[in-house]
């Protein structure tokens, strides 16, 4: 760019905000200097209607290529300028809003000299970056509005019913021969008490009803995923035959395993001793023997090998003990717990209702465990009772262990297919608090109890909720890649490879945090490319690069060594 | 059988086997050693061990150009080997084309290099000595220690005996940009000295943080004797202690500084002034 | 009317918490015009107002604030704030809602944040509104201020007008999405608690307040009247699972308490903090982890009882706590300097008196949903934050679905 | 508060003042939003320092604080989110061992690492950025300028030349 004098500076006094500390007429002076500056007015309030008019006319200069604002802070009033002048047809890659008020004026209103020549460091940052800014390398995504749900238990259902309603194509895709996951294995579902076909038939009849909307892949395996938001290609076999399809979203709704006792309590050696799926199992079958029933909860979990919480074994045994009521009233049900795990209105009521059908529970320590006691059959189960600091012995016919959700034994492979991180126990990460089922590679949503273990309602909720989010993603249209953002609607920029520069060596693939570099072989070589819509701006690969052949254009390492330059000369 | 005999002995035979195209390491050549690639068995008794040569990035350049069934074997010593590992890391080199023909260095070179680890991971001859730590040796605790007036006296009087030849960095078996950026004017001022060679030197040693084998080579190419190797010192102790990371001794492990935090590593920081939150990783 | 007119009907979202601003992200993303309505001046919600969230430990307000600032700048979005939502009526399918929207004296597109009115005001109405609103701008207290224009001379940018009344407008919308969220209860009336007889009987949102890196003691632990308490209680369940107040579990206590204590502890480790709970609840995702973690410490005092009776010692020196001894049954006093009551959160319907009664079950909350209206959030049930927002996507996605699939 | 620069062999007290310089890159999401605070607040602070916002800390090259140092600025402040709260999936955290694996490389040539400061803090503390700002400012204040490092090397350098 040379000397060319190519930006255009606009000075806000703010109503004296700005004037009374910063000497404006010295920082227009050395601005007016600089070599890239072409022209400097200073105004009252830039960020005022009547300003606004004034500068976007000035505007008009075909010559100026960029902006800069001496004014606030983007936060106080510099996005509202932005946007104003955005309105106005003038792109905000071309506004540098320089902030002299809140980071200067105002921090420095003792010292009116050094804020003065701060101002005009700031400013002078401001222009170098502005004169090199360059745009992004950009390209335009057309969603495929199809949609790939992996798993078809509750989560997975709701998620596929609720877009095949939406007019979106669904792929259904489970390892299992029939839909319905964990909840074919359960006679009746808590809190709603209703049977499992009950639950799901409606959503399942959307889905086999809708005229193809669905293809529905039971018992299938995953081969292969490619691609990123908007147009992922995924590969899978389905019996004998194998399909590839292109989808614009993905959501892994592959659910949970429940964890086996492994011999705790007994289990396996003892007749009487059960797993909660193992009791169910006697419920669908209607042969329930013995009135007697003691449910330990957290079997194999909560302790140091699974530190978490399952969070739904409470209310699946409170379920089962009221079932166990439904079957003999004059039966006795303990429950042995550590915290019974009720909370919000509808579990809590729950609770309170099982507690007021008989259900009696007893609070055990973690390190005085139940022991259970009997030689053929289960006798009895001996506790200490951490409330009334009692040994108790209670008479008992059947034992049930009460195990917890467990990550499944694929959930790895999965993970590495789809670009998903694993927290410490094993269960896919999203991202927290207001991106709650979303994941670091845009476009895959995980839901249900794959993501943490959760009741069938949840499920459902959550299904939906990342059926909305997936929506949202496809049903946009064509979309730059820059405004593929979970967290605002344009991204800072896209990295750019300058590939006759680029060794190959890879620092970038190790460091980005989206899975956004890769090395690809360009004319006998390995050099890196971006794939600008998983790219976020982040500059992770920019810090890492030997010899800087990658960059953010909107942030280049000429902008950031100029406006370190800029720093340096005055005063020196 | 002494040591270079030995290695001689292997060197035919793999020529001989066809295990491999050709063998690069030294010869005389007017009685000065000369890095010499080997393709005829009857050509190896020329070869000879000594002096050390950093002879990886030369045998880089021989497979990049060369068909690429050929396969070379490189007679090389510890830092050629950790050097190969961390150039097959960055991709500049492939690991299966190459056999290395590993042999330890003596007592004496360890200490002229304040090499720790003076062998390669396997040695096809010789005995192993033991390294040395460094800090140990004087010279190095003189450039290392002191009040930071000192050090930046005494490193000031280094650099600028600097003539800005590029030496150092020409020979170092890692450097392999182009173009580099020590040549950009962004980050050093072409024709400025004394005052940017601070910003040549130290961009060059930081870039090395964590790949830098330790071969001495930039202090012994250095035509101004400057110690260059012990810039790296403290870097090299801080990733060791921290991390447990050692440039070019695992193939498989990817530099600290690149990936997120493992578990049971230290996390290398100092709590910083502006903690009230800190609490690491999620 | 026909199905596509009613498609082009905006959706009105009802509070701008948590949930209110992710259903009207998703909404507006997915192409609907939103009308966001907040009561107070400024998005956020409660959420806005906590210091720390857990599970992670990083300031409440940052998750936040970017999502405010993407609500506020959306072209989809239309903000209406200090707003207020009095009358709900179904007309042909289409649902017209009447708002009352209290003026706001100083108009944000012209206060330009220089605080020159604030030394002028006689009776200091005007503050700087809260912390990090986004986007921020002075705010006059109408029931403080005198209307005596001193600010209005001040003013370089004649932002102020003193003169505004309340104005009420209608707006025609195709669905509402309820996100009213959670309010602080005054437990005074259950008076075993003690509450409103000691200023360092405070419920945990007026703790937090106070302890905030962002309040007066800028993170400090102090009491109320500054000096440096030696020991804490947490009392849970407090007002909650308690059949006289609120008979449900307020779902975000437990963990509320354990972040709160532990970031006393962090803060000024030598304090002592005791938690009274019944159950522990840290099911949610990765709470269980955040629950090792601050209490495998064992600086972290935890007691499962009840308290029975918290009350002022007359000597003033200090809170005291009576509860039973689970182990020996025995009725033991401990002496606190502050007490925090955990539990109590009441959900917050609309402020005004639309005639919404028949939306509420019978212990307060909202119903699910039914005719084109669709509550989330803590005010359908008490819940976290992920949840809220798990639950104001859905509710978006019913919004698109135009029904309620099921009863949930 | 005196600065000690050095001059014809001797360390002289001369003024305090001016002519320091500090860089702070503060990452968009959070310090930023402190560094903003800090001037809503109005918290009068020392005015040696410069903010370059940076979209996230990871984007900061150790070479720009290199070259930022040589070029005769004194200080560089580096301010990321927490540690563990990163927009970009942990990448403030890797930077942060990068930029911490400078520290000892600028002892060893006795720049000295405290002249590169390193924080991770929010928007919510607004407070503690100005503390930090002003903590870090003084504790450059009192650093001799990192110019004497260039200096001492122009010295030895004509001493050369005197000696030739």
């Amino acid at each position: 760019m040379g000397n060319d004098r190519s930006i255009r500076c606009f000075l806000c006094r703010c109503h004296g905000e700005i004037s009374r500390v910063i000497d404006l007429d010295e920082v227009a002076r050395a601005l007016k200097s600089h070599p890239g500056v072409r022209s400097l007015d200073v105004r009252n309030s830039l960020c005022l209607e009547e300003d606004m008019d004034v500068l976007a006319s000035r505007v008009e200069d075909p010559d100026a290529t960029g902006l800069v604002l001496g004014a606030c802070s983007l936060y106080a009033r510099g996005d509202r300028i932005r946007t104003a002048l955005e309105e106005k047809g003038i792109s905000p890659d071309t506004v540098e809003v320089v902030d002299i008020r809140e980071g200067c004026s105002w921090i420095h209103h003792g010292q009116p000299r050094e804020a003065t020549t701060k101002a005009i460091d700031l400013l002078r940052m401001g222009v170098a970056l502005q004169r090199h800014r360059e745009n992004p390398d950009e390209v335009m995504v057309d969603p495929v509005r199809e949609v790939f749900v992996l798993g078809a238990g509750p989560a997975g259902i709701s998620a596929a019913a609720s877009l095949v309603r939406l007019g979106v194509r669904v792929h259904l895709l489970d390892r299992a021969k029939s839909p319905g996951g964990l909840l074919n294995l359960v006679k009746r579902i808590a809190p709603e008490d209703v049977t499992s076909d009950e639950y799901l038939s409606q959503k399942q009849q959307t889905i086999f009803a809708s005229n193809g909307g669905v293809s529905h892949y039971p018992g299938a395996k995953l081969i292969s995923a490619h691609g990123s938001a908007g147009d992922f290609t995924i590969s899978f076999s389905s019996g004998k035959t194998e399909h590839a399809i292109r989808v614009g979203a993905v959501i892994v709704a592959t659910g949970a395993k429940i964890l086996m006792p492994d011999g705790l309590y007994r289990h396996g050696n003892l007749e009487g001793v059960l797993t909660g799926i193992e009791l169910e199992r006697r419920f669908k079958a209607g042969q329930l023997e013995g009135n007697r029933v003691v449910f330990i909860q957290c079997v194999g979990v909560r302790d140091r090998k699974r530190p978490y919480c399952s969070a739904i074994c409470c209310i699946v045994s409170l379920k089962q003990a009221c079932q166990v009521l439904d079957v003999d009233p004059q039966a006795e049900v303990f429950v042995l717990h550590r915290d019974i795990m009720c909370p919000g209105s509808v579990l809590e009521k729950y609770y309170r209702d099982a507690m007021a059908r008989g259900v009696r529970f007893l609070r055990y320590e973690q390190d005085r465990p139940p022991v259970v006691l009997g030689d053929e059959n289960v006798d009895s189960v001996e506790v200490y009772d951490a409330l009334t600091s009692e040994m108790r012995r209670i008479k008992a016919d059947l034992v049930v262990l009460s195990t917890p959700l467990a990550p499944h034994d694929d959930a790895g492979r999965i993970a590495e297919l789809f670009g998903l991180n694993r927290d410490e126990h094993g269960f896919y990460e999203v991202r927290t608090l207001m991106h709650p089922l979303e994941t670091k590679r845009e476009g895959v949503f995980v839901c249900g109890s794959a993501r943490w273990p959760v009741l069938g309602r949840s499920a459902v909720l959550q299904g939906e909720a990342a059926a909305m989010k997936a929506y949202e993603l496809i049903s946009r249209g064509t979309l730059a890649a820059s405004r593929l953002s979970t967290y605002r609607e344009r991204k800072f920029s896209l990295a750019r490879v300058d590939h006759e520069a680029c060794t190959g060596c890879g620092n970038c693939v190790a460091v980005c945090p989206y899975d956004a570099c890769s090395l690809e072989k360009k004319e006998g070589a390995l050099k890196s490319t971006v794939n600008l819509i998983r790219c976020s701006g982040c500059g992770s690969c920019v810090s890492v690069c030997p010899n800087g052949s990658i960059q953010l254009p909107g942030h280049s390492a000429m902008a950031i060594g100029e406006m370190l330059k800029a720093v340096c000369e005055q005063g020196s | 059988m002494s040591l270079r005999e030995e290695v001689l002995t292997r060197v035919k035979a793999l020529l001989k086997d066809r295990r491999v195209d050709g063998v690069l390491g030294l010869s005389l050549f007017e009685k000065e050693p000369v890095p010499c690639l080997f393709e005829d068995p009857f050509d190896v008794d020329a070869l000879v061990i000594e002096p050390k040569w950093l002879l990886a990035k030369l045998a880089m350049n021989i497979l990049k150009t060369a068909p690429q069934e050929y396969r070379l074997g490189l007679v090389c010593r510890g830092c050629d080997d950790r050097a190969v590992t961390e150039l097959a890391k960055r991709n500049q080199l492939d690991r299966n084309r190459l056999t290395l023909l590993g042999i330890p260095c003596t007592a004496e070179q360890a200490r002229k290099c304040l090499c720790s680890t003076p062998y390669p991971r396997e040695i096809v001859a010789g005995e192993r000595v033991e390294g040395m730590y460094p800090m140990n040796d004087e010279q190095a605790q003189l450039f290392l220690t002191g009040s930071m007036e000192e050090r930046m006296k005494r490193w000031a009087r280094e650099l600028n005996r600097c003539i800005k030849c590029y030496g150092c960095r020409n020979v170092c078996p890692i450097c392999v940009c182009i173009p580099c950026k020590l040549e950009d004017d962004l980050w050093v001022k072409r024709g400025h000295i004394p005052a940017d060679m601070v910003s040549y030197h130290l961009i060059r040693a930081f870039h090395l943080s964590d790949t830098c084998v330790s071969c001495a080579g930039c202090t012994d190419t250095c035509p101004v004797n400057i110690p260059l190797m012990l810039l790296q010192v403290s870097m090299r102790e801080t990733l060791k202690s921290q991390y447990a990371y050692e440039p070019g001794l695992d193939p498989e492990r990817v530099s600290p500084v690149l990936t997120e935090q493992e578990k049971g590593e230290g996390t290398l920081f100092q709590e910083p002034a502006w903690i009230d939150s800190l609490r690491g990783g999620s | 009317m026909t199905k596509d007119s009613k498609v082009q009907l905006p959706v009105l979202v009802a509070g701008g918490g948590v949930a209110g601003i992710s259903a009207a992200l998703d909404l507006a993303r997915a192409g609907k015009t939103v009308h966001l309505i907040e009561r107070k001046a400024s998005l956020g919600g409660q959420v806005a107002s906590l210091d720390k969230l857990y599970p992670t430990d990083h300031c409440a307000f940052c998750p936040l604030w970017t999502e405010i600032r993407s609500c506020v700048l959306h072209k989809n979005i239309v903000l209406h704030t200090l707003t207020e939502i009095r009358t709900v009526e179904e007309i042909d399918g289409s649902l017209e809602v009447r708002l009352a929207q209290s003026p706001r004296y100083i108009d944000a597109s012209r206060c330009i944040l220089c605080g020159r009115c604030v030394p002028k005001c006689p009776v200091s109405a005007i503050s700087s509104g809260p912390e990090h609103a986004y986007p921020q701008t002075y705010v006059i207290d109408p029931q403080a201020c005198t209307r005596c224009g001193d600010c209005v001379d001040i003013c370089p940018t004649a932002a102020i007008d003193i003169t505004g009344e309340l104005s009420q407008s209608t707006i025609l919308a195709g669905e509402i999405i309820w996100a009213t969220g959670f309010q602080d209860v005054d437990i005074s009336p259950l008076e075993d608690y003690g509450y409103g007889t000691h200023p360092n009987i405070l419920t945990s949102l007026e703790f937090e307040e106070l302890t905030a890196e962002s309040g007066v003691n800028k993170g400090a632990i102090l009491t109320r009247n500054g000096a440096k308490p030696k020991r804490i209680a947490f009392i849970q369940c407090a007002g909650a699972r308690d059949l006289r107040l609120f008979p449900y579990c307020s779902a975000v206590c437990c963990m509320h308490a354990l972040k709160q204590a532990q970031w006393v502890k962090r803060r000024s480790p030598e304090i002592e903090c005791t938690i009274f709970y019944t159950d522990l609840r840290a099911e949610g995702r990765h709470y269980y982890t955040y629950y090792l973690r601050e209490i495998g410490s064992g600086a972290i005092e935890l007691l499962r009882s009840r308290p029975g009776l918290i009350y002022t010692l007359p000597d003033g020196s200090g809170i005291a706590v009576t509860y039973e001894d689970t182990s020996t049954q025995k009725r033991l006093i401990r002496v606190y300097d502050m007490v925090v009551l955990n539990g109590a959160l009441k959900p917050s319907l609309t402020s005004g008196q639309p005639d919404l009664a028949g939306l509420t079950d019978e212990e307060g909350l909202m119903k699910g949903s039914y005719s084109r209206m669709y509550p989330c959030g803590f005010c359908r049930e008490p819940m976290d934050v992920e949840a809220s927002v798990v639950q104001a996507s859905a509710a978006s996605l019913e919004v698109f679905l135009g029904g309620s699939s099921h009863g949930k | 508060m005196t600065d000690r620069t050095e001059d014809s062999g001797n360390i002289q007290v001369v003024l305090e003042g001016a002519g320091r310089k500090i860089v702070v890159f503060a990452c968009t999401w959070c310090a930023l939003i402190g560094a903003d605070g800090a001037g809503k607040k109005r918290i009068s602070l020392p005015a040696t320092f410069r903010v370059i916002p940076v979209e996230c800390i990871s984007r900061v090259e150790a070479d720009a604080v290199i070259r930022a140092f040589t070029s005769g600025i004194d200080g560089v402040a580096v301010m990321g989110c927490h540690l563990g709260g990163c927009r970009h999936n942990g990448a403030n955290l890797r930077s942060a061992r990068k930029l911490e694996l400078l520290k000892p490389l600028l002892d060893t040539v006795g720049i000295d690492s405290r002249r590169l400061f390193t924080s991770y803090g929010t928007a919510h503390e607004y407070h503690q950025f100005a503390q930090a700002i002003e903590s870090f400012c003084s504790q450059i204040g009192e650093m001799p300028p990192v110019s004497a490092w260039s200096r001492s090397f122009v010295r030895a350098m004509s001493a050369r030349g005197e000696n030739e």
